[in-house]
């Protein structure tokens, strides 16, 4: 059979799949669909420094192929992330890589350090990009400045592999790959989710109880494999694709693209067993082409 | 939990009503009222997430689990005409369900609309705990309401209300169960199930008669499971709130719980 | 019966409900179907000064409820416009808007001064985003400085109804509205295409012969109607609002963000008469909601 | 131009290969050899644009519609799911179709694949204006050939080519084809659908035989009718090439003009 181990950078994985963050929960409840052992990388919830509740009711509302979510980071902070989460992920081998959002750099910082002196977590991965709340996350996001000297504290703080995720909420999304390119960054993911609302026609106001929301799902898959194939041309840094997809072909369009690894976020919602039947499909993929080893596709769409 | 579930059979029931039987013995062994099945309409990307559906029944004997539907939107559109034979791919059964307290106070189901489902289920498991079961049923009108004598245990007493008074009781299901508190009604349970603004009347009123109650609620999801938080509701908890998700800590809380 | 007739700033149409530039050709195709002088108006193709061949196939690609486009402008130029299409249009009483764009800045304004001296033209709508031309569109479209001096040159020869059509392509929608509101435009329209590709796996390359191309339809409704809620708070402009409208209530979404008049694009492919089907509708839904009149809905998500 | 078209029947004729009879009178009545349908797949929003299919036959005095098609993704899968009485939605007769010559050369039809279903409706045409036809028909595989018997009129002569050889000549149909002109075949006036190589490689070998040589061609649509110039195809005009629209110029062209 056909090895799906990938090299990105400092992090090697097994597989090129991961559970995208903020979709998979601390991957629980997934546990009972399929060992968790299986997943190329878990991305757990964004973790900020502090127990943050999140945003009121109603938090999610379907869109054409897609849908639109304001969670808000809702999450149990650092301390109880360590203490409740990370020990039985630990205790299933799973590959853990932490997402962190800051309300202010400090935050990240924090973050950063305390998360590096933990064992057994893979990577670190920055959300510069989360729309969904007041302070921090988008506007670190859009401003290839602020990106650069954020990146750059962070990197200076931690030796793990260091993820920065990008948002596709920007004029030019190559710019921002690359200042975080030259500030330290190991790896990019790309993409969060695109900014989106619906409005309650009968209510006649918007939807969500934060007004807005980010749309995920395979409605966005054209703009994300657009910004992947964009910014492969940017940098040299390897890049995690994700964006909508839910079957074998939507990940090795992003792979041509660009992308050494995929993430699955919205797909999860709908099959819980999205991941591992992907991880299945890639290698009967390899077989057919008769590859033997998907670095022979990655970025293949730009020769 | 991920089951490939048989169609039975799709009839429509009453106006927009529809009941889908579905067959899967392992499902239908571990399904509990109050429990909630999370289906997947087709394959297509349109409707994209999955809907879910209240269980209306669930017989361990016979492997075979019971849905009551309202065309909403698409995806109900869609269910309504599935057909005997089709598979249906379902999560379930999810979510926490019904508390049986230990109480032997006799049961008053209050049901608004697409609301009776899970109550359905309800009735009959109490009924054959020997509970004493009245069931409250509001509906629109006098086409809404569903055939409930095929659908619940003769033991049950029913008393209907429309708005528009065309079967039953002229008014809102809790008026008409209001009404039979004031004619000196005994200490009962409560178990409710319908829209928002019904449970939070109910919830309001009941502060007065203080009796215990519970609320099926609903909210939009995507996971079903617990994963994506998109299911909040504002839970009390003492002096502070907190966030929890109806797909797996509900859909059943105790109504002096939720914040609306 | 309820009245349709809206004011867009100097601008007075029959009903809400244009036909998107691009997607309507010059109506000719359409009129088999539906007098066209029942459209609020046509905003024909997107016009250039000399004839433009436009882009290579394949030119267009279905994705999860939308579409790319990569059109590429193909138009009869100024000239061939005149002499051929507009002369049938007004015979047929048609409120025409005429979409221009230019491959630098001088050519706009050709455009636009000669356009405003032919006779029977309601308004001109000029492009800023077309992620489809190499020269001059989408970098237009991206930059506040540039739109607000393109603007305010067309604006000095031009006393037609200037609309001033924006791209979602951008970090800050609220910022490119407002440098055309400050430049002189009367009304702005949004959204138009986001920037998508689409990869061929089997051929492992870029699908379009343009690589990439305009995401369109539904799929991106939820971003174009943050747009206008975005745009109606930062600007006092009326607003035409268009991405994805399909049915009535899409339109309303539309409206209730802010929007005085919606386009349909895409969804004339997919339906011909959906047109005429939305004016009907919206006539249906002010009687059933007892309004005299669609301004009492317009942006009134925002209270 | 825009029908419910109402469904007679809808049939698997080969591997993967529906045949789907639609009656509309007006809309038969209207329809050339050559002409395409433009079909709404369902309401929902996946299959989102119409798909285009050629008339593979018109019957006016039925008042029928026959079109044949492989299934190739979610659209024709769920139109060879269609059901009997079903109601699609057509665009249609669309393009130009064949354009028939004052000649009386004998006709010959090159198929590829699914590409042979314009061709069956082009024969029935050309036998009823007493022109002699052969038909000469590529596929992958035995499986994969129609039951041509029953689709065309007794006088069209077939000559089959499959790649795997299980039926017919082993190899392509244009070389199958191009082995009969080096036989000593009179001139022909040739027609062809089919995948592009095979177009290609054809246009490229009549460079040298030089037969009136017509092709249909296929690209992505959106509208259908010439207003979206999504569908281009660049066709050599003298000295200069412009884009034609397959939809609305053609789908048929004069093999020398097409730029691939
Ligand atoms: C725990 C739970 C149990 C339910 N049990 C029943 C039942 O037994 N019988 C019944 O008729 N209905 C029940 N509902 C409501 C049912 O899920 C919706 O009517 C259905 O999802 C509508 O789908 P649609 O595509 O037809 O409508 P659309 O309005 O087109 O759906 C669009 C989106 O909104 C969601 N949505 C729409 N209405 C609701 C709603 N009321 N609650 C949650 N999400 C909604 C859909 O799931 C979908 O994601 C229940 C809802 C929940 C949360
Ligand atoms: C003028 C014309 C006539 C045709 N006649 C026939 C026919 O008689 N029989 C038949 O089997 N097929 C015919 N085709 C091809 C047929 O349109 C496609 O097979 C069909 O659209 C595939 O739809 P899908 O959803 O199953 O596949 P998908 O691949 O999922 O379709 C995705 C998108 O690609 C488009 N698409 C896919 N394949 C083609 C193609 N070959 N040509 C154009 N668009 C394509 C679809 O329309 C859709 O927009 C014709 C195409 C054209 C342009
Ligand atoms: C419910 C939900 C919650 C999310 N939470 C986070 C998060 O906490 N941090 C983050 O970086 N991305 C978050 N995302 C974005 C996803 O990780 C992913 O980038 C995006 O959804 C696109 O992928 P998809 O279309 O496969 O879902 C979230 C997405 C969803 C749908
Ligand atoms: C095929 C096609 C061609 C288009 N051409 C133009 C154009 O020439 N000028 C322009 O401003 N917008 C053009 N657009 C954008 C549309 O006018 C509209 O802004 C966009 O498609 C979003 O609306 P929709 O989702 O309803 O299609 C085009 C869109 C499509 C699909
Ligand atoms: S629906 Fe995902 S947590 Fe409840
Ligand atoms: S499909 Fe629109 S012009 Fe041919």
């Amino acid at each position: 059979m056909a090895d799906l181990e990938v090299k990105l950078g400092p992090l090697t994985l097994k597989n090129p799949v991961l559970a995208a963050a903020g979709t998979f929960g601390f991957g629980e409840e997934y546990a009972s669909f399929f060992p968790l052992e299986k997943l190329g990388a878990l991305v757990v919830n964004g973790l900020t420094l502090k127990p943050r509740a999140g945003n009121p009711p109603p938090r999610i509302v379907e869109t054409p192929a897609g849908m639109l979510n304001a969670i808000g980071l809702q999450n149990p902070g650092l301390k109880g992330f360590l203490e409740q989460e990370l020990p039985r992920l630990q205790a299933g081998r799973v590959a853990i890589i932490v997402n962190i959002a800051g309300e202010n750099e400090e935050e990240y910082i924090t973050l950063a350090q305390e998360l590096s002196a933990v064992p057994g977590i893979l990577a670190l991965e920055v959300n510069l990009s989360c729309p969904n709340v007041k302070q921090g996350g988008l506007q670190f996001g859009t401003d290839a400045a602020n990106i650069g000297s954020l990146v750059a504290r962070i990197r200076r703080v931690t030796d793990l592999p260091l993820i920065v995720k990008l948002s596709p909420n920007v004029t030019d999304i190559a710019e921002l790959a690359r200042a975080a390119e030259n500030s330290g960054a190991d790896i990019l993911s790309l993409v969060n989710t695109l900014q989106g609302m619906v409005i309650d026609i009968a209510a006649r106001r918007p939807f969500l109880g934060n007004i807005t929301g980010g749309l995920s799902g395979p409605a966005i898959r054209p703009v994300a494999v657009r910004m992947v194939y964009e910014v492969y041309r940017a940098v040299r840094l390897p890049l995690i694709g994700m964006g909508g997809i839910m079957q074998v072909h939507d990940a090795l369009q992003f792979m041509l693209a660009g992308a050494g690894a995929v993430a699955v976020g919205t797909a999860n919602f709908v099959e819980p067993c999205t991941i591992p039947r992907l991880i299945d499909d890639l290698h009967a993929f390899l077989n057919t082409a008769g590859l033997s080893s998907l670095r022979e596709i990655v970025g293949a769409a730009h020769h | 939990m991920l089951f490939k579930a048989c169609v039975e059979s799709v009839e429509e029931l009453a106006r927009h009503s529809y009941y889908l039987l579905l067959r899967e013995p392992q499902l239908a062994a571990q399904s509990r009222p109050g429990q909630f099945l999370h289906i997947r309409i087709g394959e297509s990307l349109v409707p994209f997430l999955r809907r879910p559906f209240s269980l209306a029944g669930a017989c361990p004997q016979r492997g075979t689990l019971e849905v009551i539907f309202r065309l909403a939107g698409e995806g109900t559109a869609i269910l309504s005409r599935v057909k005997k034979g089709a598979v249906l791919n379902c999560l379930g059964p999810l979510g926490r369900g019904f508390q049986f307290s230990a109480s032997r106070l006799p049961a008053v189901l209050l049901a608004g609309g697409a609301g009776v489902a899970p109550l359905l289920f309800l009735a009959r498991a109490l009924v054959g705990k020997k509970r004493r079961v009245a069931l409250f049923y509001g509906a629109a009108s006098r086409d809404d309401l569903l055939p409930l004598k095929r659908l619940l245990p003769r033991e049950t007493a029913v008393h209907l209300a429309t708005d528009d008074g065309s079967s039953g009781y002229q008014g809102r299901v809790t008026d008409l169960f209001a009404g039979a508190v004031r004619q000196g009604m005994q200490p009962v349970e409560l178990y409710a199930c319908g829209p928002r603004p019904m449970l939070q009347v109910l919830t309001k009123k009941n502060e007065a008669w203080n009796f215990p109650l519970q609320l099926s609620l609903e909210e939009r999801m995507a996971c079903g499971l617990g994963a994506c938080q998109g299911c909040a509701v504002s839970i009390r908890q003492g002096e502070k709130s907190t966030y929890r998700m109806v797909c797996s800590d509900g859909p059943v809380f105790a109504a002096q719980e939720v914040e609306w």
